[in-house]
């Protein structure tokens, strides 16, 4: 049994069939092509799958797709507005802040979440908001360094 | 499975009464898809309380908060006066997962899903906080502590759910604080845990307590021994030690792969008298 | 003549023997006159070994080569992640 | 010849910190990886797991699940046949079980249906019986004689009589008189240390999509860290040609050592056969730990002796490696790595293989070494603290260099471990002071690093624009890499040059990415496809201008006329050849193939500050320096990644990943809530100190850089936690209660 959902997607009214046990995840990757979001998990531990769900940053593996029927979402694929990558999106390519990229998408997502609510956080809050994003390259190091320099140039914009 | 999002408090009474299979209730859904995934539950019928009238709300009420079931821990941490009324029930809350999972968890689940290891459960037992549990009849109050029944159980009714949490008001010199030790910083179930709510006399002298534990029992545990030890004192050392020697006396943990016996009743002692120095001195205690 | 020198349960198979002296001038001839002259060695060999030429760890290259000055050092054959 | 000497050179494009060419796919969402990508008419592939650590397999009916409405195809181990090389078969048994069910977790039958719920469904309907045998999952109970055999008669030649029939395989290496040295001490300590299974735990669980025609070819994308070698074990267990499969490499949601063997692979390439149609799998998470690349566990005693002024007198250690039901190798690896940082007379390493009914080991970043060097690091440390002496004058002292005999056999040639060593002891972190209740740590690593086999293409485009075809997955920027050594030697923009990873019908054989290969022997192939470029371009040029070749030379990316006809003409840049090859004599291109050896070997010292809370036993990373011999960094950003990395995925060991198996056999945290590693808010900033000792090997003095970090974590965080509680622990993890059980153990 089926269900339709009709939701809003980086701005876009988009329409899906889905089963109704069906994921968000699954549906924006299955049945939206919009593969951004990664399944690491599939159990809200690692944060691949990262998006918002009315502003507020949630792990799309842990909302079904029905529960987005009249909501809007946000991906990794709106972040960029058109061939102007969002500062995040940039700092994360200058300063080396990704390695194998599989864990960017989700971090992208949560930062951009991060700095919206706080433009100029801490380190420590940095690393602390960013605790559900699992990344085993990096050490995190260099992803608080591009962090920070995007939060700056944002200040500055 | 089917996916119902009722209006009315009253027709998801009658959904889930009327479910012959498996119902359950779909709030946050950290643990709910998390068990679903993992093939743990298979529901026949999933219903979604979210667009029950006050589920999303934390409303002022006689002087204490009604917080809707479908209130997420994101939403806790900004409102300004929760906060500063019962600072240690929001922090409990905030522990439970990660940003992501903030977004979407709700203490009700948290209750309801029922784990030993619950973050906001000790807190909220220790704030006294009581639980509206709607069903085909008349509503009713339950103190949160009478939920659980046990690891993944509840004592609540084929049909019944819980509305929302209500935290009383909170006089002068009153505070509470929660803390868990989990291996990592973030991002861990909670190895033992301790909530302590207090309030003050004008001389700095602890009136009354309520000590709650977690993860050391099949459900969470209302320490009365330790609330005893601090309640005459100013929280002195002897005092803390005495608090800690109850709640460790009064845990009974298992053997897991999260901590030893052993590990969880030393544990519990240390996190009851840290949250206890941090709840006094919030009350306005002098060290 | 080329001294090999060989890893320590190898020596089980030269009769105690650390380092043993072949007609060799590259890798590859170094490992057939092992065989030959040590047959207990061919099952170790049929696996894989690495061979270090004056310090330097060479994995297959059969002709390189070798002189006799060289230090040549029989290793497993190595693996890395 | 495999070996290209460094020249030293002034660099103008490496070592600058360039935009990687995949950023922007990868922080759009664009880039594609093992489970982004789709076909048409594809099915959903999923796999039934064994549920007992040990069992053997009566019967498997799958005819209620073959029955069900989308269900279209299933496999079990009776659909491949066995392949007779030993080391083959353990990897074909290991994707689907045969007799027995080896571990929990271990693969015993797999569905194509049209769509996940169905295959679920199906899976559930599959009925296989089991008769459950005694299991062994702790390496010290499985080497005993009257353990439960995991499989019988896989003991090498090498092992003694007597042993228990788990004991596959023994190895030892050392030189010097053992006894003389330890009678030289003036203080020996002996110890006994373990250490847990970890997970490479990269994000990406495996996944891959396979489609097999009925003419007998197939394609398979997939994420892996080698998909020529993928294309060698599919085509031998699937009895196929190797030109009959295409392997093409997804975007590699990180490897780190697990991704560079199959598991999932020839069942959907069987499963695509069987129904005639794509089928795509990718794992579960809990698929991911239960069934794939765990390290070895291990069990080692080490004893050391040492002068009261510091001089190591001799070292000897007995090591027994897990890697799983299967046989396995690694123990040789630990073994040789052991002592490496040490210049010793006198030293003896023994190294042991031990079945478990555990999964099968798979590399995980220097495997074995991290292991073995903790285990001699802490005894190093323990001697130390016993004499009284500076834990890194000690190792200064002690250190392998130049001419020093290594403890595996050679001799050392340019090495940079003091380099590091001296590097640690000049840098601040080393004196600043602790605050109260801190205490500071160190550890040398090390790691071999390997070259091997590499091809790479290089064409020159008309628009004066390079592109690269070679075969290595990216896993951390090495396509940045790559075309920065591209454009160092053509002398052409880093802008201009594109490399591409190619699939294995385009490019001849490319090594794994591993061994801390790729930058290093991918270079060289690079840098040589250059030189074959540029000395066709030179001949075009000489061609357009009426010169011999021979008097013409290539410099900043262009032609100019040598000798006696040096000045007569402008030089003539690669875009302007470029654009007449097709009026010269066709397309220009360079290749190279090698395989490529003198990848040098590399050498870190780790320093670390901890806090640990001593009513909980919690440990927290304060400070963090990794200062690492690098050879020539070509992309610093990367470099310092590697070391970074390392260290983090070293510290997650130290101090809480685990395998954890109940009584029962089964694993006890198969996922990342309970199998913990690193998250954020866990790590302080970690710097890294790059060293530039040219490795003699790489035309640009490249070294490896990718494994070291990982080995020298382990060692300076539980030196540091010993000397925060003044006791020691000799088991990893140090996980919260252990350390709380052994400062109460000390009081």
């Amino acid at each position: 049994m089926s269900v339709t959902v009709s939701t809003t997607v980086n701005g876009d009214s988009v329409d899906f069939v889905c089963a109704p046990d069906e994921t968000l995840l699954d549906a924006l990757r299955g049945r939206l092509g919009l593969t951004g979001a990664k399944e690491g998990c599939g159990t809200g531990d690692c944060g691949a799958c990262s998006v918002t769900l009315n502003g507020r940053l949630v792990c799309s593996c842990l909302v079904l797709a029905v529960e987005a029927e009249g909501q809007e979402i946000a991906t990794v694929e709106g972040m960029a507005a058109g061939e102007t990558l969002h500062p995040l999106q940039r700092a994360f390519i200058d300063h080396a802040a990704l390695q194998c990229g599989i864990c960017t998408p989700g971090i992208l997502v949560a930062a951009k979440a991060l700095l919206e609510k706080t433009p100029d956080p801490s380190d420590e809050e940095v690393r602390y908001w960013l605790a559900g994003n699992l990344c085993r390259c990096t050490g995190y190091d260099k992803i608080v360094r591009a962090v920070q320099a995007a939060a700056a140039e944002m200040r500055r914009a | 499975m089917r996916y119902e999002k009722p209006q009315t408090v009253a027709e998801a009474a009658r959904l889930l009464s009327a479910e012959k299979g498996v119902a359950r209730i779909l709030a946050g859904g950290t643990d709910m898809l998390v068990q679903m995934k993992s093939g743990m539950v298979e529901p026949d019928l999933l219903v979604d309380i979210k667009a029950l009238p006050g589920t999303r709300t934390i409303v002022k009420e006689a002087g204490g908060f009604r917080i809707g079931a479908g209130v997420s821990g994101a939403q806790l941490s900004e409102d300004a006066d929760l906060k500063a009324a019962w600072p240690g029930v929001v922090e409990a809350a905030n522990l439970i997962g990660s940003t992501q999972v903030q977004g979407r968890c709700t203490m009700v689940g948290n209750l309801c899903n029922a784990s030993p290891a619950a973050d906001s459960v000790p807190a909220l037992v220790a704030a006294g906080a009581k639980v509206r549990v709607a069903g085909r009849g008349a509503g009713r109050d339950v103190a949160v502590e009478e939920i659980p029944a046990g690891p993944g159980k509840t004592k609540l009714k084929k049909g019944e759910f819980i509305t929302s949490v209500f935290l009383p008001a909170r006089g002068a010199r009153c505070a509470d604080a929660y803390l868990r030790f989990i291996p990592r910083t973030e991002m861990d179930i909670a190895v033992a845990s301790a909530a302590v709510n207090l309030s003050l006399d004008e001389k700095g002298v602890i009136k009354d307590a309520r000590v709650a534990l977690g993860a050391v029992a099949p459900t969470v545990v209302l320490c009365e021994p330790a609330a005893k030890a601090i309640i005459g004192t100013r929280l002195d050392d002897a005092a803390l030690e005495k608090l800690a020697a109850a709640c460790s006396a009064a845990a009974k943990p298992i053997d897991d792969k999260r901590g030893s016996v052993e590990y969880r009743k030393d544990v519990v002692g240390v996190l009851a008298k840290r949250a206890a120095r941090i709840a006094y001195t919030r009350a306005g205690g002098q060290k | 003549m080329v001294k090999v020198l060989l890893w320590g349960s190898l020596r089980a198979h030269t009769d105690g023997q650390a380092e043993v002296e072949v007609e060799a001038s590259t890798f590859k001839e170094v490992l057939d006159k092992l065989a030959e002259a040590y047959p207990g060695l061919r099952p170790q060999i049929e696996r894989g070994v690495s061979m270090a030429i004056d310090g330097r760890i060479y994995r297959e290259a059969w002709f390189t080569r070798i002189s006799p000055e060289s230090e040549v050092v029989v290793m497993p054959y190595m693996t890395g992640g | 010849m495999a070996f290209d000497a460094y020249v030293k050179r002034e660099f103008k494009q490496v070592g600058t910190r360039v935009a990687r060419p995949d950023g922007v796919d990868k922080v759009t969402g664009r880039a594609l990886y093992g489970a982004d990508m789709v076909a048409p008419g594809m099915l959903v592939g999923r796999v039934l797991r064994s549920p007992h650590a040990h069992a053997r397999i009566v019967s498997i009916d799958t005819s209620e699940a073959a029955a069900m409405p989308g269900v279209k195809g299933i496999v079990t181990g009776r659909d491949f046949s066995v392949p007779k090389d030993e080391f083959l078969a353990d990897v074909a048994v290991n994707c689907l079980a045969q007799d027995k069910a080896l571990y929990d977790g271990h693969a015993i039958a797999a569905v194509a249906a049209i769509n996940a719920t169905v295959a679920r469904d199906a899976l559930k309907k599959i009925k296989v019986e089991y008769e459950v045998l005694p299991h062994v999952t702790d390496i010290d109970v499985a080497a005993k004689p009257d353990a439960p055999v995991v499989l019988e008669g896989r003991a090498l030649e090498t092992v003694p009589a007597g042993m228990g029939a788990n004991v596959t395989h023994r190895c030892e290496f050392g030189h010097g008189d053992l006894e003389a040295g330890f009678a030289k001490a003036d203080k020996i300590v002996e110890r006994s240390f373990r250490t847990a299974a970890t997970h490479q735990g990269y994000i990406e669980p495996h996944a891959c999509l396979a489609s097999f025609t009925t003419d007998g070819r197939a394609d398979l994308w997939v994420c892996t860290q080698g998909h020529f070698y993928f294309r060698t074990l599919c085509s031998e267990m699937l009895g196929m040609e190797a030109s009959q499969l295409k392997v093409t490499a997804s975007e590699i949601g990180g490897g780190f050592g697990g991704k560079t063997t199959v598991y999932l692979e020839p069942v959907a390439l069987m499963l695509s056969k069987k129904t005639g149609r794509p089928v795509k799998m990718v794992m579960t998470r809990d698929e991911v730990f239960r069934a794939t690349g765990p390290t070895v566990s291990t069990s080692i005693d080490v004893k050391i002796g040492m002068t009261k002024d510091g001089r190591i007198t001799a070292g000897w250690a007995d090591m027994r490696y897990s890697g799983g039901a299967f046989q396995c190798l690694t123990c040789e690896m630990g073994a040789q790595a052991a002592f490496a940082a040490y210049d010793l007379e006198a030293v003896q390493t023994v190294g042991w293989n031990v079945m478990t009914n555990r999964p099968k080991e798979a590399a995980y970043r220097a495997p074995g070494a991290p292991q073995a060097i903790y285990a001699v690091e802490s005894v190093v440390d323990e001697l130390c603290q016993g004499l009284g002496l500076d834990p890194l004058e000690v190792r200064i002292k002690n250190a392998a260099k130049k001419g020093t005999k290594a403890s595996y056999g050679p001799t050392f040639d340019d090495i940079g471990l003091l380099a590091t060593l001296e590097a640690a002891k000049k840098h601040p972190h080393y004196t600043a002071p602790l605050a109260e209740g801190q205490a500071r740590g160190l550890s040398c690593g090390f790691w071999f690093n390997f070259g091997g086999n590499t091809c790479v293409t290089m064409n020159v485009n008309t628009d004066g624009t390079v592109g690269i075809a070679e075969g290595n997955p990216d896993i951390g920027g090495s396509r940045a890499s790559i075309s920065l050594m591209a454009a160092e030697e053509l002398g052409i923009p880093y802008e201009k040059v594109r490399t591409i990873i190619a699939d294995t019908a385009s490019l001849g054989y490319a090594d794994t990415t591993d061994g801390s290969r790729v930058t290093f022997a991918v270079g060289i192939a690079t840098i040589n496809a250059a030189r074959d470029a540029i000395r066709k371009m030179c001949k075009r040029a000489a061609m357009l201008w009426g010169i011999d070749e021979d008097a013409v030379e290539w410099k900043d990316g262009a032609a100019h006329p040598a000798g006696p006809n040096a000045g007569k003409f402008p030089p003539m840049s690669l875009a302007d050849i470029a654009a007449k090859s097709f009026q010269t004599g066709g397309p220009i291109a360079g290749h190279y193939e090698v395989n490529a050896d003198g990848a040098g070997v590399s050498f870190g010292v780790h320093l670390c500050d901890v806090e640990v809370d001593k009513e909980t036993g919690a440990t927290k990373v304060v400070r963090y320096t990794v200062f690492q011999d690098a050879g020539k960094a070509v992309h610093p950003d990367y470099v310092e990644g590697q070391m970074q990395g390392g260290a983090a995925q070293g510290i997650g060991w130290a101090l809480n990943e685990e395998y954890i198996y109940g009584a029962d056999g089964r694993l006890q945290n198969p996922g990342f809530l309970d199998y913990r590693i690193p998250v954020a808010s866990d790590l302080p900033p970690i710097e890294a100190v790059i060293l530039e000792i040219p490795n003699p090997g790489h035309p640009y003095g490249v070294r490896g850089v990718g494994e070291t970090s990982i080995v020298p974590p382990l060692a300076a965080i539980s030196n540091a936690i010993s000397r925060s509680i003044g006791t020691r622990l000799q088991e990893l993890p140090m996980s919260p209660p252990r350390v709380l059980k052994a400062i109460k153990g000390a009081a």
